[in-house]
């Protein structure tokens, strides 16, 4: 048991799953030497040598598609994509062939891959470093959206993913990389994909959020409860698709009100998915509207205006108490 | 050094057995005889089956599909070359070479009907199935290369098929530059049939060839006459054993043309002249073949006849298997998404059986 | 006035934008000599030339990304995907700098461009020629995606994405290409995007839907009306994003009851979307759950199976009587 | 006809400067004097300004940036054989080039401080401001080149930078082709400065050169000193005028270097040695020039002392004005999300102004 940051827990992942499994790899652009721009990838190159672990040159695509003939041919390859910024040049591959070789062949040929990416703001970079669009990841059939928060989660859900047999693009929260650190045990530990994390019961509201949207969450959670004496449940949703919607209808079927924390901005996001679910299974059971905090339907700002549209604790608790009032 | 040459390329074209019959002796493979028959017998069986599904699709048994027919030779002579633990990378005019390597007839049809049943056969016979994305298969055959030299498959390589049209994509220029990099082994096929739906290859890049495509990555890149299946047939063993060797990839630019429609929902005289057409039927790769065969004493007219009535017997019965065929499960799509379950989609998937049959639904 | 059906439409929108604007230009391909493959531009190149309508090779990407450069010396391209399973290859270009040139530059420079594109199921085709994935470029903030439904307002949607000064998606239904004829003036007629269309009044019940899906939908809407007496209000929605949530919420707050019927696969599909906007401003107005019929999270069978995937008559007559019996 | 050679091709390199002063006569520019001052004058302001923007980043008054010390004859001499109605499209280390086209400093440190309004003043002088995603910008060049036949503006063409890495990309080799299809007027300027972030050139292809890309589109290519601004400004002029002729477009690869780290998070020690670094700042290209302003007179050391201030000056007044900048209006994105209003984004705009002032909200 270390505390790690997620930097280093994703690391540890990728180390113990590669040293047990020979068929996975990795590539990427500056995975090898540099260890990364992140350095999640550091030390691998000297564990695991050029054959496994490759430094590609700047093709998307190419590395994407070339995973894809990988992973035919029976490897499990890991895809770096250096920002998700530049993930929308690996769309024609994923959604061409990693998400449907199993159901054009029925089942005879298959494709797991991790195809990993830093997202989201708030780290002060470049245009195309902060953007946040797990909902276009995650309205691909065949397709697995993951996006942890936590070094621990963000280890045990790449161990999952890694070991899936089918292609998982894994969403990397980049704000929350050395924000802060967790025990991680370690033995290799994962959790499954397709399930929420309880983060904290309650039965006054659900607050329902993912990646580097928990840690403001859990803050104005804190806060509202010690204003107002009650418990707010806090579910961190993890797998973006498929979704855990059972748990989540649980969890309104017994609050009644919910609060959706999204990084992204709002019009088909994530969160109107969680909403809509709600809406099938447990309208009945609302007494206000789901509040959606999110970001807003403009083109991500350079970072200096970057912040002020991301949601904040006082956004965060804006809506609860809203809704709690309502 | 104020102006210096830093290198120097150039491209060459190859034919074994030219339109008229003449025959390169120093070229000519060392092929067993009945090897050379069957090499004949699968480009009939190709253009007998294209013929067929023409029928078919006009009478409505099949969708729109795309035919092949006067390009067998192209892709019949490279899958040939190979050996059976070589992978076959598939574009989507490659009859000839998927029945080469053994595709049951029934199969094309299933999958120009919409079965994705079309596609069980292939991975026992390393083929990837039809990739209708243009350009996009080719990265695919580059990390099929790669799992070769990471597993020590010796001995072994990829032989992967494209149109003209692929080589103005993207994909196409990233693939062939990893491969280069990662001297992958893997051939490039290209089968430059002059169209890509109704733009000529003219009007896909200002090249004077395809071929000369391998010099921005530094591999090895060769012009072919697609028509000749001997000239398709000796490019591509050369590739495979370079590759093989560990010499890197080579790209072939197999030069043929499509003699019919780019699929039966097309119309080719909007485009094109019957005058074009007709000048490359004098190229038909059957004839020109029948001719090389007759010539070796193993092939006369009784044994053409017998041929063209054993394959339509063949069709005949692919077609029936192909009409018999019931599809088991309705809900496969469900069953095939993912290789795990998940309780939105099992929910979505009682949905969905419930609203088929709505009698016997159970909640 | 003349009837034509929808590709008679937009063949007279493009070739009348075209003649009134001489910085209006089209590529795609096989769009010249050929008319496109469904010969939506046909005649176009006798009528304007090689300069103005260009037949280009297969390079999507470049297709839209070239288009950039001219509009932003001032031209107006207009794109056509062959297919819209080809265009997650332009997602690059879109997201990448399409969408974002305005807001880069604080308005100094823009991107006025169509990205006409048919999509959707329903015509026995091949593989990658049947997906509906609308969701996916209306969640791209700086895109407008429009998808008409009939010949007469796929004529005047398609005039005012020209006139557009930013990047439009104009996503044609396949399938309704050629199913019916409509009267479609002889002048030009534009129709504003980012509003809906009232196609039928009514105060039992809401339906919404786009695209392919308006037709079978009026049928089913008949057949209720029919068997139960009652209005239903059939809402077209024309333009996915930005979208009229004012005319969806007004609507819904005098039917208290909606359907809302998608071609495509429900996660994260518009469906969800117009939910979650009506749970936002309408909630304590909603006598039912808001009904999603829809396509499945599933990978697109190929056609043999793909009919049994695409909601139908019968479906949205039950999703219709389940809303209404609830 | 059985093996035939269908085309030769060979690629060049050139050099007017060397990087021991010696200068090749025969290709030497006919520069007026002020201008061959002016174009030392702006190398250098580069230099200072990337040194300045080094110390602002340390003390966190900029973000991260690009720094390109060493490569600052690549884009200024490309950039100095450039007519104003010429279209310049970036990439994103052409600080050189962009000062010489008239960019204001305080720009440059705008846009590494996180404000779109950096790019205010690009329109006007036809710059496309910096393109991050890379290899993107290509197909633009490409679409201005086609805009400026379109509209027949004569005499006029579209300089494209990008970096040795961008030939990797789909959209590389997309637009390439496409410029050559299209004869389109534009001169892509590939900046080799041998390292793609960790990746040495040497890991993004096999090809022994970068110019021999072009081999692939049939269009000119060329190898060019690229710390040598007399041989870009060669090349570059030589291609704008083929380029305005209507004899199409050109590729020149600058061979230079990257002497400083990516960017200033990046860590260069961690994959190459200091002494490669060394050796490249022997082939410095600004003192390089100075020695040829030298020999031709035009330039001494109480010049270049005096220029050293006048520079730190200029920019010091920049970094004033940026400093003093206070951005009107933080909702932006919305005003510029669309040239139309929509009530969605009017009602999160009213959302968002009410949440960054609670207080004075209308509700
Ligand atoms: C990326 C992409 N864009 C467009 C299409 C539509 N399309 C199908 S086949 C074809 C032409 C292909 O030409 P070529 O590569 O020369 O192959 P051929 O049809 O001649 O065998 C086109 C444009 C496609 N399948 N994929
Ligand atoms: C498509 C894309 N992938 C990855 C990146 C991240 N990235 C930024 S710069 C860079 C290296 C670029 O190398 P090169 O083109 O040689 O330009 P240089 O930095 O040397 O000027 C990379 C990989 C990016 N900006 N765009
Ligand atoms: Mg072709
Ligand atoms: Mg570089």
């Amino acid at each position: 048991m270390a505390k790690l940051n997620m930097v280093q827990a994703i690391n540890l992942a990728l180390s113990q799953e590669m040293q047990s499994d020979p068929d996975v790899l990795l590539m990427g652009e500056d995975v090898g030497v540099d260890g990364g721009v992140f350095r999640v990838t550091d030390g691998l190159l000297e564990k695991f040598g050029e054959k496994r672990i490759l430094d590609t040159p700047i093709a998307e695509s190419a590395m994407v598609g070339t995973a894809v003939g990988m992973a035919l041919a029976g490897l499990k390859p890991i895809v770096e994509i250096q920002f998700s910024g530049f993930s929308y040049l690996i769309f024609g591959q994923l959604e061409g062939h990693a998400s449907r070789y199993r159901s054009r062949t029925h089942g005879r040929y298959h494709v797991p891959m991790v195809v990993r990416m830093p997202y989201g703001g708030g780290v002060r970079a470049l245009e195309h470093h902060s953007e946040s669009r797990e909902a276009l990841y995650g309205h691909l059939p065949g397709v697995k959206t993951v996006i942890p928060s936590t070094p621990r989660n963000a280890r045990s859900l790449m161990v999952s993913a890694i070991r899936d047999p089918d292609p998982v693009v894994f969403m990397e929260p980049k704000r929350s990389y050395r924000a802060f650190r967790e025990e991680v045990p370690d033995d290799p530990e994962s959790y499954p994909i397709g399930k929420v994390m309880l983060v904290k019961p309650g039965d006054a509201l659900s607050v329902i959020c993912w990646g580097a949207m928990l840690r403001p969450t859990l803050q104005a959670v804190e806060r509202v409860e010690a204003a107002r004496k009650l418990a707010i449940e806090v579910i961190d949703l993890l797998t973006i698709a498929p979704m855990d919607q059972p748990a989540l209808i649980e969890s309104v079927k017994k609050t009644g009100r919910a609060v959706v924390v999204q990084e992204a901005p709002r019009t088909l996001g994530v969160a109107s998915e969680i909403i809509a679910g709600i809406n099938d299974h447990a309208l009945l059971y609302l007494e206000a509207p789901i509040k959606r905090v999110t970001n807003f339907d403009v083109v991500t700002p350079f970072f200096a205006r970057e912040l002020q549209y991301i949601p904040t604790i006082e956004r965060i608790q804006a809506g609860i108490e809203e809704t709690l009032d309502f | 050094m104020p102006i210096e040459k830093m290198t120097d390329f150039s491209i060459t074209s190859m034919q074994v057995l030219d339109e008229h019959g003449n025959l390169d002796q120093e070229l000519e493979p060392k092929i067993e005889p009945s090897r050379l028959v069957e090499m004949y017998r699968v480009m009939k069986l190709a253009r007998q089956v294209d013929e067929r599904a023409l029928k078919l699709q006009r009478q409505g048994r099949i969708g729109t599909f795309a035919p092949s027919i006067g390009q067998e030779a192209a892709s019949a002579g490279a899958v040939f070359a190979m050996e059976p633990k070589d992978w076959l990378v598939s574009a989507f005019r490659e009859l000839a070479g998927w029945l080469a390597r053994g595709m049951p007839v029934e199969s094309f049809f299933l999958y120009y009907n919409g079965y994705e049943e079309a596609n069980l056969y292939a991975k026992e016979r390393r083929i990837l199935p039809i990739s209708i994305i243009v350009g996009s298969q080719l990265p695919h055959a580059v990390g099929l290369g790669y799992a070769l030299q990471y597993r020590n498959e010796e001995n072994t390589a990829v032989v992967a098929f494209m149109g003209d049209g692929a080589t103005s994509q993207g994909d196409f220029h990233e693939a062939l530059n990893l491969a280069g990099l990662w001297k992958a082994p893997v051939v490039f096929v290209c089968q430059n049939n002059h169209w890509a739906i109704s733009i000529p290859v003219s009007k896909q890049s200002a090249s004077r060839t395809l071929a000369q495509k391998a010099i921005a990555y530094d591999i090895t890149g060769v012009q072919v006459d697609g028509n000749d299946i001997l000239g398709m047939y000796v490019a591509t063993r050369q590739a495979l054993e370079r590759a093989k060797n560990g010499e890197g990839p080579t790209f072939i630019e197999a030069v043929t043309y499509r003699t019919m429609m780019h699929t039966t929902s097309d119309d080719p005289n909007r485009y094109r002249s019957e005058k074009e057409v007709t000048s490359w039927w004098n190229r038909d790769p059957i004839p020109r073949f029948r001719k090389y065969l007759q010539g070796k004493g193993l092939w006369d007219e009784a044994q053409e006849t017998r041929l063209g009535q054993e394959l339509d017997g063949q069709i005949e019965q692919a077609v029936g298997r192909f009409e018999a065929f019931r599809p088991e499960m309705p809900d496969a799509p469900f069953e095939h998404v993912f290789g795990t379950r998940h309780a939105v989609i099992e929910a979505q998937r009682r949905e969905f059986l419930r609203q088929l049959n709505p009698e016997d639904s159970d909640g």
